[in-house]
């Protein structure tokens, strides 16, 4: 209960304080304009799944989870494996998401996270083949945001190639090939073969001001936000633009920049926190 | 039955021609025609090469449920539909993915235009119907939508227009069609209040450098004026041919 | 938004004088009781489907589309080829229809029209069939009404026969009879097979007046409907009454009568508009 | 599985019988109960040859959501389902749209029969589950329909009666069961308000002449003459037992 | 129309009188606690089912149908025929039934039956088997409550039983052992092969007091209910505790012990009323 | 990609060691952390072994639509759902008949517990998400439940706690994990309130014999009990954590 009561306390503050703030350069929060808020990355945290992990991004919470099975490949794409994003917005994570058919915004997360995914070509597909045209495997990543405080959109991201990177492809050996069979070794693991590791920048607007990893607070009153996904070249993989409002040419400019400039101390933080935080499941401790 | 062999497709010849006859800084044929429906209270047909996108409009009108309305203004729905038979294989009639999120970015691309302020507790629609789809559905979704709602006569701060820009290979190119969305290497639909120069849409999928997203971006917003200048002309042909028929006597209104 | 005025200024008019316009054997558009509205077909309007048409009765608008593509019959019917009738009633066409599971108008319609094809007969099944048992062309027909002015049920009705009469099957050639395997050859296309045309004729019960082919304004205030279907041969393939309200026998034998009357006119000019009006995707400036 | 052999399936013999044993203008054995549930406001299960179907009735009651309500009048709403058991192949529990068809169909069968001007801003509620079907379910419903009604004290211009005829070759036949359904030349099901001649359901397929329509028709009012016949008996055991079980104290209310 | 008025005049009454005659050690239709409502069965009443019977247990009446067709097993099953229990409760029963999506009732309903038949091994699983791992048979068994005058739990699972009992299974002759081909005799066919003869007992607390086999008016101002099922050896089977409220230890124990007392008895009931009740259509006369 | 040969499979062997090394009275370890997410009122994380149950709580409030609200008490809903992932084989999204199933019986178990009187016409929500499942899964949920609803203040007659027993051969035992509860012979999951001994969930499946079901039945309750201890142990350090949160001045109340 407590939580509700420093935030309508807040609230009141908020909207009158926050222009104020960002007249003298401030966030509410302390932070810079340009700045993200905390990341830590709990990897391996679920044993049942073939890769997950836990990504803290401030107070924000998401758990994404692979799951890996056989498939048969699409047929106009037979030497390439699958893979499917979902993202569940339950009410754990806010009140404001419901129980029942997926909302706009899950859909909208999920197929944003898939597009930086599929465009930086992250999974190197071709490895997932077992017999051309017959058998391929299909990863199936799930999102769950578990705590809203904002931006869920980067911290899925996070959260998804975090998962990812700690995800392990049994061992499949063609045991009939003309028939396809195929006979799964559980025991003998491989990584997730990956090739890239795109990292996405959410930016809101309030007001005439650009701010980098809105917090919930922030999101509330922003007009609309602009998502930047760069790739291990650099490049830009993927953009959405999301919410009513408009951005002017420069906004976005300037946006790509900061994106383009951050995007190689993010991607260091990520690898460093998968290398030396707790693995498994007594990572749960640390939450 | 696929058709296309990918590796031996060449989507721009030596010349700088792309597939269907154009050069990168190109838009296709495009035909406008506004307020060809009856029953719906605006209507638009935009069809951009072979892309057809019919909007309609409805509202504003009385929002129910009651304690859904928002007390300050209005609020705006939109839904995205392809036809099943729009495409070379058919679409389920039910809403895939992909047309639930176009229906959210169409929507938030068209609200910042619209003056929902004037109208609390009330709600606006509007349904597009992609008749064919050739690419570029959501930049034509949009132009049809943006005139829909003019001929529906609801207040705006301008039209919204849209258009995609993308990459093939190392060459900027305006206005995908569907080949060069599915075999280019990147695809940057825009919508723009050209009114006010603010972005309403944008998305990207596939790759781009920094410095090609910047040439793309503008080459799309060049695109965008001159469809603009499209809509108004298509606009102003509409309004002249709803004079004529109100001082001809079509309506009864004018009978007495 | 000027159809709207002109329908609430019509709709006080409408009530009061329409029944006296009745009386006189009259109808507000000018028509008389067994008049249809002026039929106009614009055939092959969509590329991509394999036929199509887009269909007015008077301002009432309705494009209809087919699918071709390859299944498996039904193992009670090796025979046979398959086709399938839907209608999607989007608010494109009225503010009356609604997004969202199917209303039961567009469950009606689209088993009305399916039923008129299936007892005419009109599609000669059995030369759908690629290989008996195994493989045979499915027909998906889809109708979109776009500007309801009433009478959905005939115009969607033409426009489907329409849509027939324009499509085109590409060439199935058979690569391994066991596997059942089947090579389709795009280029190489031949006519849909068809054996009948089956017109329908609606009828409104106003008062005590029975009128064919109702318009909008005259719907809203119809108590019932009765739909008549006529084959090639002048038999009755098809029947469905709509709405509350009932006929008296002699009704239903006056309409029965008109519609046998009105049949080859109809057809006649069906086959005139497909003949001579411009086809393919130009079509659509004549809208 | 199939079972027939249609090409080897005689529908009529040499001797104008029927597969069941009937004639031409024979009705399948009827069977009526009304108000055999306790739960329902009315009830009554009709069996027309193998053909089982149980309706029961509640309301008039208070419409939600309330914006719904029609301030004139009742709305009737109706649901026509089948077991999943009451065919050969078991039916999935989802209404298939033949079901949700039906339903409409039915409703509009019933609703001129029904003085919903008394109720304004009520509804009430039609439900009819058909236990076993061989041919006629929609008719059979509607038998139970318009009992379960009368069984409710809805007040009504009169029951509604139906049954189908049809076309077996050059025969018409009326009746139909499931083989002739299947297997016939065509089906036409009737229902009519008896007490005022409308006839409030026709629907057919298959193809008639128009003077076997003629026919066809007329040998189905015949077939609802003679249940409407029977319905009204059914009525009044069914008056009659609630007579003997008020005055007999069956209810709480005659103790006091 | 006569039942609601009935029921409304009880319900004034009901409320107050029934403590005080639960005091007293009666119930208000008589009942001593642990009586059981008289039980009727009329099996075999759906001929185009493979096996049915509708039961009344007083004026709750429920009828169940099987259906039989064939299947593949599950693959970590492939030794094991399959049976899937639904339940229906349609507004036909009772108004508090609604069309649409199944509730939450209408699953835990399907579910404690399927449970209880699962748990007592009731169907011999392996003699449904035609193929291995290839075809099996197939045993859909489906409830649908006609009038609910409560306890629906007991009266279902002696519906589903007792259709049990009355099921036959065609023949199947293998035509194609390598394919999985398949021929049914549908005139040749056998008793389905059953084991034991589950028997459920469902309790409601009222206050401090534990009834058997609550009638609706009970089931009105209930807290709670456990339902105890068991099987041929006297063990229990399943159990299922329902509705908010709760059970002190003892209750249980009690509960448990009425069931298992009174298990034979109502067993003996079951296979005598379909040894002797009419079979076939014509039980309808019956009703 | 079956991976356990049943008939292989021992359960228990000859020293009366458990598959996970346990006895048969033993409970598996147990996590406890209560309000460990910022946004929900209530919150709780309760691990049994492997099994991984996350709960989060919102209310009382406002119901809508106002006429399902109740004038004398609030509504308890309870959503009981698994992720995609929790389990071998992925689950799809979509609730399960078996998901659906237990978040009926959770809210039973709940309800009696919560003052719902306190709050008439709002309603309460708990939704538990279990992130992973290894056997015992309602069970945990329910104890992260009870812990999630105190920590969001709602009032309680006690907390609710829960665990299982169950039969493995002839041996009846506590807490069950996954292969047991697969391949054992009877599961009875038990939740009480154990500050009145009101048992609020009972369920079984496999069977039991009369005398081994009351011994299985007090096992349960032993284990609740030692459960309940870790449960109120929770609480207190939670409520000792958001004390010196608030004298710390964290809280901005605090700061004036």
């Amino acid at each position: 209960m407590l939580p509700e009561i420093k935030r309508s306390i807040l609230s009141s503050l908020e909207k009158s304080t926050m222009y104020s703030l960002l007249k003298d350069g401030k966030r509410i929060d302390g932070r810079n304009f340009y700045d993200i808020r905390s990341i830590k990355i709990l990897p391996s945290i679920i044993e049942k799944a073939e890769g997950s992990a836990l990504v803290y991004l401030g107070n924000t919470k998401v758990l994404a989870g692979v799951k890996v099975s056989l498939a048969r490949p699409f047929e106009d794409m037979p030497n390439q494996g699958l893979f499917v994003t979902g993202a569940e917005l339950t009410p754990v994570a806010s009140p404001a998401f419901e129980l029942g058919p997926p909302s706009y915004f899950s859909i909208e997360l999920a197929r944003v996270v898939d597009r930086a995914i599929r465009s930086s070509e992250m999974i190197d597909l071709e490895k997932l083949v077992i017999i051309p045209g017959e058998i391929v495997w299909m990863i199936n990543i799930d999102i769950y945001p578990l705590d809203d405080d904002g931006n869920l959109i980067d911290a899925s991201m996070l959260a998804v190639i975090a998962a990812l990177m700690t995800t392990e492809i049994p061992k499949a050996e063609i045991t009939d090939l003309e028939k396809g069979k195929v006979n799964v070794i559980k025991d003998e693991k491989r990584p997730l073969p990956l090739v890239d590791l795109p990292i996405s920048f959410t930016f809101a607007k309030i007001g005439d001001y650009i701010l980098l990893d809105p917090s919930s607070t922030e999101e509330n009153i922003m007009q609309n936000r602009l998502t930047i996904a760069i790739n291990n070249k650099g490049e830009i993989c993927s953009i959405q633009k999301g919410e009513g409002g408009g951005f002017k040419f420069n906004e976005v400019i300037i946006a790509k920049n900061i994106a383009i400039e951050k995007v190689n101390e993010v991607r260091k933080l990520v690898v460093n926190q998968l290398a030396k935080n707790p693995r498994g499941p007594n990572a749960w401790e640390y939450i | 039955m696929k058709e296309i062999d990918e590796s031996k497709l060449i989507l721009i010849d030596s010349n700088g021609i792309r597939t269907d006859g154009r050069r990168w800084n190109e838009l296709r044929p495009l035909r406008i025609r506004v307020g060809i429906l009856d029953r719906a209270e605006g209507s638009a047909l935009v069809e951009m090469g072979k892309t057809k996108a019919l909007a309609t409009v409805y509202g504003p009108k009385e929002m129910f449920p009651k304690h859904m309305a928002n007390p300050d203004r209005a609020i705006l729905r939109a839904a995205y539909r392809m036809a099943t038979f729009s495409v070379e294989e058919r679409k389920k009639p039910q809403p895939s993915r992909r047309e639930l999120e176009l229906s959210k970015v169409i929507k938030e691309a068209l609200e910042p235009a619209i003056m929902l302020h004037y109208y609390p507790r009330t709600v606006i629609e509007v349904y597009i119907l992609i008749l064919q789809a050739d690419g570029g559905t959501r930049t034509a979704a949009i132009n049809a939508a943006s005139l829909a709602l003019a001929d529906a006569g609801i207040p705006m701060k301008g039209l919204v227009t849209a258009v995609a820009a993308g990459r093939v290979g190392d060459q900027v190119v305006l206005d995908l069609n569907d080949v060069e969305d599915k075999y280019g290497d990147a695809d940057l639909p825009v919508a723009m209040i050209p009114a006010t120069g603010e972005i309403t849409l944008l998305q990207m999928d596939g790759t781009m450098s920094s410095d090609m997203f910047e040439r793309a971006l503008k080459l799309a917003i060049e695109g965008i004026n001159i469809i603009y200048e499209r809509q108004r002309d298509a606009l102003k042909r509409r309004f002249l041919e709803l004079k004529e028929k109100i001082l001809g006597g079509e309506f009864y209104a004018s009978r007495d």
